[in-house]
């Protein structure tokens, strides 16, 4: 399941019904990214997407990810407009029968979210407004997996 | 029509997030479009640089295309994830 | 914090709390583990502490993580006594800056888990009731981090 | 008194989970305790296999030591995590 939502959302709600609904799963892992204050420095966060494409790419994402391991269920929710501080960005959770599949799925995921993924991020704080370029620590990360 | 999308910083560039129009006398091919609106919007050649993408219909495109003046544009800058 | 307990416990409402109290880290990584029924084999899970020891060994895998990555905050949930197939046996969250640092601290604390952590096991199922011993691949995945 | 723990399937070979007991008569070290309890509960020598390991007051214990009667003792089946 992916979702990309303009409205704040509950994590641990979503994660509540995800494992409700595999409890066959041996493993579920989770990441839940939230907006950082970084020192007091931003204020809010704002993220837009391309409605159809950033979906697509991430649906892509995940189909990648089942075909590299065995997946019990894979879901995918990410925030989009403005967000403050301490607010859910992005949630990914994976099922898997072992645990290894359910943690490289995740990790896998996140990489592509936070590199690749179609979005285009702006941030507001105390030295105004930017828009925010991709680090390089993040495209290292996703290179990890081309290999 | 032709429905324009302009994503993250090049909305502040051309003053708006999108438009719709016809294709202008004369613009037949994207990259005459580019330069049209180039001018029309005083995009200072935003539209232009390396790292803008160009998608049609939700493609991207890399080399330059005929309009049939029915098309989504969209000019895309540097995603950075989320 | 570490708990061990016999009583079934709810993840989800585990993880709302530590992530109530974490609004500052950027990153949340959790693992639960659930019982597995092995297609229909396992009926029960039983697992056995040695209290004292066994909570001093994960508070001492707890603590070579956060000497080894940048950690906010660790949570490990374990389960001892007879699970039914579904039930949540191990709840592992960390929360960090960086989501890197979040990833490899989760997957680490649940290698120790898994592998060399005081627990004795015991299953029943269509086979009787048998006490495991690890496997192999649980060794090799906990040797990834003696380099 | 000596209070002893035996853990996974040695709870079934000793027949009990735990048991206090004062240091028989000329019992003075874990070995010889060992003994001891290998003859009064019939455990075959369960307590000898290299793989079961020995913890005295919590504290893993590579050798023979002294016991001055006032020990928790335990006795470990290969731990297989959770």
């Amino acid at each position: 399941m992916i979702k990309i939502t303009d409205i704040s959302f509950n994590p641990t709600a979503e994660l509540e019904a995800f494992t409700n609904a595999n409890r066959d799963a041996g493993a579920i892992t989770s990441f839940l990214g939230q907006v950082r204050d970084e020192d007091g420095c931003v204020n809010e966060l704002y993220l837009e997407q391309y409605p159809g494409v950033t979906e697509a790419g991430i649906a892509d994402a995940v189909s990648k990810a089942k075909a590299r391991w065995s997946l019990t269920s894979v879901m995918v929710i990410h925030r989009t407009g403005a967000m403050g501080v301490g607010e859910a960005i992005v949630f990914v959770v994976t099922a898997a029968k072992h645990r290894r599949a359910a943690f490289l799925a995740c990790d896998y995921l996140m990489d592509y979210l936070k590199t690749e993924a179609v979005f285009w991020k702006r941030q507001k704080g105390t030295n105004g407004t930017e828009w925010i370029e991709p680090r390089s620590e993040d495209y290292k990360d996703n290179k990890r997996w081309s290999t | 029509m032709i429905k324009i999308l302009y994503f993250g910083r090049l909305r502040e560039n051309a003053g708006r997030r999108e438009e719709t129009l016809a294709l202008p006398d004369g613009i037949v091919t994207i990259s005459s479009l580019k330069q049209w609106l180039n001018t029309e919007h005083e995009l200072d050649g935003a539209l232009d640089d390396p790292s803008v993408k160009t998608m049609v219909n939700q493609m991207l495109i890399h080399d330059d295309i005929d309009l049939s003046g029915n098309e989504e544009i969209g000019f895309l800058p540097p995603v950075g994830g989320g």
